[in-house]
């Protein structure tokens, strides 16, 4: 377990920081942000006192180093657009990604799990619905940004019933919610779906209808073995939420990084963009070490190995 | 005695696919007997088994008559028979690893078979899950119930299968190869176990095998399924010494056994039956109905032949000496030592036989001779040439493998000829490329040379039989025209009816090609019959090496005589 | 209850077909839609700006430059579809062949690429996506290279545990045993074998570069006004929602219609594969 | 949903405004956008001089001023004017926030809005002089924009992020990029608001605008798109008010390289379009085409009588092959505008672009973030072709805005002798007829030098529900001490 921990933790060392090399070569590669940072009518000498100043003329591998020393100790230059620490910009528009991401996540997991239950374990007498799958099928297919505009459409503007803009209210999360949750439910459903019917197939199961077990406890063994790649492939998706958050936000003007990012990016905003993804890429890892912790917690064999 | 199950005229029929998997079998087994369900693969059984307990899925069809003591079962209310499972009758399955929640305790697993039926608390259904557990011979039982199934040994996971399967004192056991999983001796202790049981607790068992060793070892009565039907059933000495029907006769027949002669062509089932009964389609060989005919009888043609078995003082071709292997151990995992100082020299046409228990490195030899393993430390010498300097070209002329898995050692995207092809068209050193036409030839020679129509040439293996598979994989090998053949469990992995073939197969070659063989195997009647030589290897190293004669008239180590004992062989009437 | 491999197969084909009659249709549509077409995709009547569907002879309406839907419609799926194409043979070709020589070879060389697959799938593939064309200047090469770069990883990663597993069957150490050359192993032994994987991943990944498309071009990073193109269309037409719905709805079901083509077909792909493996 | 509607905002007194980007700073200094930062930062900020709703220039924490010298201005302060912590509003204020502003090292973008300011100089506590370099008649027009923060709180505060100032309103939530609320201060010296609570909502999404007012979650919204006047006029509880702003939106022509150094060029663009159907299909005729001016009515300067370039494909093609272009050869250019940056923009360019088409003018649209599209235009003198502007000048001089066009402003791209001669001078001359003669000659030098292909006044379309009374006015302030519900409705 330990060895496994310690082979977990140094991947996600080195994913972190190549993912923040690529962001930092490719921000670099566009030149200097300097001239971004400047006033308007600002001439050649104070751009480049300011690039001085900002250490935008040191040689590249000077500045490479530099940035992960800022990065560790979480020191951004000043956002452009906000004139105030790239990080704090980012870490006061936490919490309202925390918000949609949750209930989006929390949305997805239970309309999975529901979906799963409801298609992958068949009855007793060997029937079984399909149709909420053509359900996942459709969703996977619908753009996030479209079921945005189709939910503030029908729901926002012909029923009026949420409003579409902005985190102003309790009721603000629903139509932003649920047009992330539709993006991360169906890969989800279709895993634990069909691990769920692997499971069922597998001879455990069969044992333990040959020990006397009823149908339903049967499934909820299953189940337990279903939520490892299930989990797994929430750690991925996660990925899919991060970006998910970018476009939903945008469409509902929902104050959160994911906004903030996509902002910072039209704006050139270039230390807002660097402390934006940063923590971006973390969260990202991070919750892809926690997956592989659960599977160390709930997956016995991991556990005992090492 | 009174009958507990009676099954009579009954039919598993899976529409689906159109398998009728039984058809119209009828047996019975009194209180407190065992009774044993043989056939080969696809026969069957399990499709019986499983309808008892009524574990087919919807997408089985069944009919007929399935009576526990009196009470149909056939067509019974879920809740009924959600009752009897585990608690009147059990069931248990091949796989142990698989059979047992892979995210549980094993103390858990049992108990819970307990509270199913009884109405208890927790604690006192995991002390009774504890008794069970000491009784099936766990040591600990105490401390070794909170751990999880993989952490078990394949017997031993067997062993708390057995323990959750009969925790609940069943009157009736079905056990569907409850030890082809295992190594033979530690089969022989579960086998042991389960008739200790057995009596102790007076339940009948069916056992499902297909092997009649462990048949005539523990089964008073005996059901032989062919192609869903049952052609024969009786008691078990009776079926086995004297079958009436000339499949079961066949079947018999082509088992190699310690009392035969080595090194002869064994009966194979259809030379026997068609001697018995004379030409016959398989359909009409599943007519339970057919008798043999007063009086015929097979005639043995075995011919044993001296020159094969006998030791032979050729030039020396293979020579391995003080070979060791150690994989390297990963992040948390240690070091292992899979051979350790191993000997031996194979003549020129000599056929050496290496036996051993799962795990007992084996393979790993023979990945070393063909060179698929770097050897750690040792020697391997070939024809005078140490094998580390040669070149995988040149080396792949000299040596060749045959592989256990007849399955997966033809690539399901290309053709048998292709396949059987492939390694002539690496050109030899200095001689010049096959064309095309000559190529061809050359296939459909080697497909006629291994028994096989040379039009296969143009078949992908998913049309082959598992038998005809591993002709292919004997003719590829034997394409490049090599000196040793090195042949890792070639037969194990298939029904003894096949079985028989491949042997014959190979010992024809060797009599015509003067190949010389290094065979692998676990079994020692197999052995016994291909080689002159033999070692027994036990955990890595050689523990016993000789004529094979010697080697199993008199073992020296105790290592070859558990071997020996735990073989469960078939005594057939001369 | 046993579950044999058939069972799997039992599964009602119309999805496949559903998927491929779906794909059919919207190809044939971008590929005739020059002579389809009612109207220039960019002609404007200026006169009669944001008509119903049906009004002043317009069967899907105008939109806000008094373009006629239906004809921008049809000319839609174009970039999505050029783009998706390019980008999944493009991420496709370099995974599948860098997942065969890392898994074959092993060592650290294979050590490297995993860790490279590893990083790339740590950076939001949008995002990264974003971050390119802000910075590194937008293009359809651009954006081709951009979706191809964030799909490789799944190639790559599939193939290789696949090569992994392969590489171990008896049929590919007897082509070893035979002396064939690394690189006819490859291609006859690992190739094949991966075959069935790549085109279900690529169709699967069709999808997925085309939702991608869309998703730039409705942020304004993929393609460019005025081109007709269905994630442009929806976030053009998405501020007259209240007045003109049929703008922003119309090309979000070709989007829908798509990708669902494209899943059903990839879905039935990997049944038809799980049940031949 | 459960929202307040705004019968219920009146009642609690209280009022929700829509804001079309969100503030991006809280530091009044370094910001220049009056449509959001500085419409905000004027209810927590004061000035020394106000620009009023009819666009005179009034009072604030300044109660007179004069010009004692030709570059010295002089200020008497409201005694009464304090900041919400108590500390007075005095002469010491006025000169470090003056001085706060010229330095330069200081990097304020508020500071390119007075290049002529000096410093400024205490005269007593309540009166205060500013200097400048050179005369500066308009300067009280631009200190309507400057507000004043304290100094010493902005020692031990970061401006940027928290206010603390002198205006009627105080900052009670605010986050970057989110909303803003704001509370009347019980203290105000001023005159009262009328209104307590005012929250500024980001909604950027027009539909997101639309039905905020319809669902009556917004109270007010400034600049709207004009392709949903209708909806909104149909809408019983919407007062809608429309009116030409100060802003004149153009395509700007880069003649200082490419094809557009060719004057034939320029006007066969300006023949090309069909300003007029433009205006009448995509703004829903709420503005006039431009009589080929760069400055709107609303300026000082503006000269009449001025005729727009006719819709005349026939005379552009001619032009154009005159040029040397034509079918066979047709002219690329490229076109750039900022993405979501002004009103119906994105539709303007696509419909000139289209017009252009038509006489063979192939126009390649890139839609550009803002502020990538400002750096090209003004820090890397790399305009392309043509670019979408809308331009404005806050203290609404001709002399300011035409400052745009003289040939050495980087914002010109244009260099024009006559042009930069004629406002030159104007700038110097004090009597106004004279210096609108000069204008004259500047206007009618531009129309007929072409440096933009003119089209019209950015539309104002501001809507409010009713019962709210507001005057909407044609600069971009959105102040809610203007605000007022009136009784008896709804
Ligand atoms: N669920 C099923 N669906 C369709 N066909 C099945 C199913 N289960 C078994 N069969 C078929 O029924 C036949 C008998 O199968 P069964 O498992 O009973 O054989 P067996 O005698 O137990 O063989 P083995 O020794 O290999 O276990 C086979 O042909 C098999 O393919
Ligand atoms: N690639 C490997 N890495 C690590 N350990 C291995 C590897 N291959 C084999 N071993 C270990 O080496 C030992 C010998 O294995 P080997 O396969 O040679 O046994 P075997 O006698 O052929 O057994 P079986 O009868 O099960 O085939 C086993 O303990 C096995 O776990
Ligand atoms: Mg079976
Ligand atoms: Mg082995």
């Amino acid at each position: 377990m330990s060895t496994y921990l310690i082979r977990r933790v140094g991947l996600s060392v080195l994913a972190i920081w190549g993912a923040l090399s690529v962001v930092f070569l490719i921000l670099h590669a566009s030149g200097d942000p300097a001239l971004l940072m400047a006033p308007a009518g600002a001439d050649p000498a104070q751009i480049a006192a300011l690039s001085h100043a900002l250490g935008y003329d040191r040689p590249l591998g000077v500045q490479y180093l530099a940035f992960f020393g800022d990065a560790l100790r979480g020191q951004f230059p000043d956002s452009l657009q906000f004139q105030q620490p790239a990080l704090e910009v980012v870490f006061q528009r936490l919490a309202a990604t925390a918000v949609l991401a949750g209930a989006a996540l929390g949305l997805a997991v239970l309309g999975a799990l529901a979906i799963g239950f409801g298609t992958g374990a068949r009855r007793v007498d060997g029937s079984h619905r399909e149709w909420p799958m053509w359900l996942v099928y459709l969703l996977q297919a619908v753009p996030n940004f479209y079921i945005g505009v189709l939910l503030v459409w029908f729901f926002g503007v012909v029923l009026g019933w949420f409003p579409t803009s902005g985190a102003t209210e309790p009721a603000s999360v629903v139509l932003p919610a649920i047009a992330l949750a539709a993006g991360v439910l169906p890969p989800l459903a279709r895993v634990f779906r069909t691990s769920l019917r692997t499971e069922l197939a597998r001879p455990y199961s069969r044992t333990g209808t040959a020990l006397g077990m009823g149908r339903g406890r049967v499934v909820r063994h299953a189940a337990y073995g279903s939520l490892l790649p299930t989990i797994t492939v929430l750690g991925l998706e996660a990925g899919a939420l991060l970006g998910g958050t970018v476009i939903v936000e945008t469409v509902f003007s929902w104050p959160g990084v994911g906004q903030l990012a996509i902002s910072a990016l039209q704006n050139e905003d270039y230390p807002l963009v660097l402390a934006d993804l940063t923590f971006l890429i973390l969260v990202f890892v991070v919750i892809n070490l926690i997956v592989d912790l659960a599977y160390g917690v709930l997956d016995p064999r991991v556990r005992h190995k090492g | 005695m009174s009958t507990l199950l009676e099954v009579s005229g009954l039919n598993v029929r899976f529409p689906d696919t159109g398998v009728l998997a039984v058809r119209d079998a009828s047996w019975q087994v009194p209180a407190g007997e065992v009774l044993g369900l043989v056939g080969e693969s696809g026969s069957g059984k399990s499709a019986t088994g499983l309808a008892v307990l009524g574990l087919h899925g919807p997408e089985a069809v069944l009919s007929g008559s399935i009576r526990f003591n009196g009470e149909e079962l056939l067509g019974a209310p879920e809740a009924r028979l959600r009752e009897l499972r585990g608690s009147e009758i059990s069931m248990i399955f091949q796989d142990a690893l698989d059979s047992l929640n892979p995210f549980r305790s094993v103390g858990a697993q049992v108990a819970e078979a307990y509270r199913l039926h009884h109405p208890v608390r927790k604690a006192v259904a995991k002390q009774r899950a504890v008794e069970m557990l000491d009784r099936v011979g766990i040591a600990e039982p105490h401390r070794r119930a909170k751990d999880y199934p993989h952490q078990f040994s394949g017997g031993m996971r067997q062993r708390v299968m057995i323990a959750a399967a009969l925790i609940n004192e069943p009157s009736l056991l079905i056990a569907d190869e409850p030890t082809t999983a295992l190594d033979s001796t530690v089969q022989a202790q579960v086998l042991e176990l389960l008739a200790d049981l057995q009596r102790e607790m007076g339940m009948a068992v069916v056992l499902v095998t297909h092997d009649f060793g462990v048949v005539q070892e523990v089964c008073t009565n005996i059901a032989v399924m062919y192609r869903g039907r049952v052609v024969e059933t009786g008691n078990t000495r009776q079926v086995l010494q004297d079958g009436r029907h000339p499949y079961t006769r066949a079947l018999v027949a082509s088992v190699p056994t310690m009392q035969d002669e080595p090194g002869g062509t064994l009966p194979t089932v259809r030379e026997v039956v068609t001697s018995l009964v004379g030409p016959i389609d398989d359909e009409a060989l599943a007519d339970p109905d057919l008798r043999i005919p007063e009086g015929r009888e097979y005639e043995s043609g075995l011919q044993p032949d001296d020159a094969l078995t006998t030791v032979v003082d050729g030039a020396l071709l293979l020579s391995v000496r003080d070979l060791s292997v150690t994989f390297p151990g990963g992040l948390g995992k240690p070091a292992r030592d899979a051979v350790q100082g191993v000997s031996f020299d194979i003549a020129v046409g000599e056929s050496f036989g290496l036996v051993g228990e799962s795990g007992s490195g084996k393979s790993t030899i023979s990945r070393v001779v063909t060179g698929l393993q770097a050897a750690t430390t040792g020697q391997v010498r070939f024809d005078g040439a140490e094998l580390s300097g040669m070149s995988r070209r040149s080396l792949s002329r000299r040596i060749q493998l045959v592989f256990q898995d007849p399955y997966a050692s033809l690539n399901p995207d290309r053709t048998i000829g292709d396949a059987v092809g492939a390694p002539l068209t690496v050109a030899a050193d200095g001689t010049p490329a096959l064309s095309r036409a000559e190529l061809r030839r050359r296939v459909e020679g080697l497909l006629t040379e291994v028994g096989l129509d040379p039009e296969l040439a143009d078949a992908y293996p998913d049309q082959l039989s598992g038998g005809m598979r591993q002709r292919a994989g004997i003719a590829r090998a034997l394409s490049v025209e090599p000196a040793l053949l090195v042949a890792d469990e070639p037969v194990s992995a298939l029904d003894v009816s096949v079985q028989a073939q491949v042997l014959n197969l190979l010992v024809e070659l060797r009599r015509k090609r003067g190949l010389a063989l290094l065979f692998i195997s676990h079994d020692l009647t197999v052995v016994r019959h291909m080689c002159s030589r033999i070692a027994v290897l036990a955990s890595g190293s050689i523990v016993e090496i000789g004529d094979s004669a010697d080697v199993l008239g008199t073992p020296q180590s105790e290592h070859t005589r558990a071997l020996l004992a735990a073989a469960p062989d078939l005594e057939r009437v001369g | 209850m046993i579950q044999t491999p058939q069972q799997q197969t039992r599964r009602r084909p119309v999805g496949g077909i559903v998927g491929a009659v779906l794909l059919g249709l919207i190809v044939c549509a971008t590929v005739l839609a020059p002579l389809l077409a009612p109207h220039d995709p960019l002609a404007q009547d200026l006169l009669h700006t944001n008509a119903a569907p049906g009004e002043h002879g317009y069967l899907l309406g105008t939109d806000q430059l008094g373009r006629d839907m239906l004809s921008r419609f049809l000319h839609g799926a174009r970039t999505p579809l050029l783009v998706g194409v390019l980008a999944v043979l493009c991420g496709g070709v370099f995974g599948t062949a860098l997942g065969l020589i890392s898994g074959f070879a092993r060592g650290w060389w294979d050590q490297l690429l995993a860790r490279l697959a590893d990083i790339q799938l740590a950076l939001p593939s949008i995002l990264l996506a974003l971050m390119v064309l802000s910075f590194g200047g937008r293009s359809t090469a651009v954006l081709v290279l951009v979706i191809a770069l964030t799909g490789w990883p799944a190639y790559f990663r599939l193939v290789r545990s696949r090569v992994l597993a392969l590489r171990q069957l008896p049929y590919v150490e007897a082509s070893l045993l035979g002396g064939l050359p690394t690189w006819r192993i490859l291609l006859r032994d690992l190739l094949p074998g991966v075959r069935g994987l790549v085109a279900v991943t690529a169709t699967l990944d069709l999808s997925r570069a085309v939702l991608m498309e869309a998703g730039l071009s409705y942020l304004g990073l993929g393609a460019q006004p005025p081109n007709p193109d269905w994630g442009l269309m929806v976030a053009e037409g998405q501020g007259q929602l209240l007045s003109a719905w049929w703008i922003a709805v119309l090309p979000g079901i070709g989007l829908v219609l798509l990708v669902l083509g494209a899943n059903l077909l990839g879905e039935r792909l990997s049944v038809r594969r799980v049940a031949a493996s | 949903a459960v929202t307040q509607g705004p019968a219920d905002r009146a009642r609690s007194s209280s009022l929700v405004i829509g804001l079309s980007s969100s503030a991006t700073t809280l530091d009044p200094m370094n910001t220049t956008s009056v449509g959001t930062d500085l419409s905000v930062l004027s209810s927590v900020y004061s000035s020394l001089v106000i620009r009023q709703p009819d666009l005179r220039i009034g009072p604030s924490a300044a109660m007179s001023w004069e010009r004692v010298a030709p570059t010295r201005w002089r200020f008497h302060l409201d005694p009464r004017a304090r900041f919400a912590d108590g500390s007075p509003l005095d002469a010491d204020v006025v000169v470090w926030n003056i001085q706060r502003l010229v330095n330069k090292g200081n990097g304020l973008r508020m500071t390119s809005n007075f290049p002529d300011l000096k410093g400024a100089e205490k005269v007593d506590a309540s009166t205060v002089d500013l200097l400048t370099s050179r005369p500066s008649p308009n300067l009280p027009d631009a200190l309507s924009m400057l507000f004043l923060l304290s100094p010493q709180w902005t020692e031990t505060h970061d401006p940027a992020a928290e206010a603390m100032g002198s205006g009627p309103y105080e900052i009670t939530s605010y986050s970057p990029g989110g909303n803003i609320e704001l509370r009347a201060r019980p203290d105000y010296w001023g005159p009262k608001p009328a209104i307590g609570n005012v929250t500024f909502r980001v909604t950027p999404s027009q539909s997101a605008q639309v039905s905020g007012l319809l669902s009556g979650e917004l109270d007010a919204v400034a600049g709207m798109d004009p392709q949903d006047l209708d909806r909104l006029r149909a809408d019983r509880n919407i007062a809608v008010q429309q009116l030409d702003t100060t802003r004149m939106a153009f395509i700007k022509l880069n003649t200082l390289t490419g094809p557009m150094q060719d004057l034939r060029v320029r006007q066969a663009v300006n023949y090309a379009v069909d300003k007029r159907a433009i205006a009448d299909s995509l703004l829903k005729g709420s503005v006039d085409e431009s009589p080929g001016q760069l400055l709107t009515k609303d300026y000082t300067g503006y000269t009449p009588g001025l005729q727009p370039y006719q819709y005349d494909p026939q005379r552009a093609r001619q032009l154009l092959a005159e040029a040397g272009y034509g079918p066979g050869k047709p002219l690329n250019v490229q076109l750039s505008l900022p993405s979501g940056q002004y009103v119906a923009a994105e539709l303007v360019v696509q419909a000139v672009a289209q017009q252009l088409r038509e006489v063979d003018v192939n126009v390649e649209i890139r839609s550009e973030p803002f502020a990538v599209y400002m750096q090209k235009y003004l820090k890397e003198n790399a305009m392309p072709d043509m670019q979408y502007i809308t331009q404005a000048w806050p203290t609404l001089s001709a002399d300011g805005l035409y400052g745009l066009f003289v040939s050495s402003s980087p914002y010109a791209y244009w260099q024009d002798k006559t042009f930069t001669d004629a406002v030159t001078t104007a700038r110097a001359t004090e009597d106004v007829a004279g210096r609108d003669a000069l204008y004259a000659v500047a206007a009618r030098q531009a129309r007929e030098q072409a440096p933009v292909l003119f089209l019209f006044p950015q539309p104002g379309i501001y809507a409010t529900a009713k019962g709210l009374s507001w005057q909407a006015r044609p600069d971009d302030w959105v102040r809610p001490a203007d605000m007022a519900w009136t009784e008896g409705e709804r």
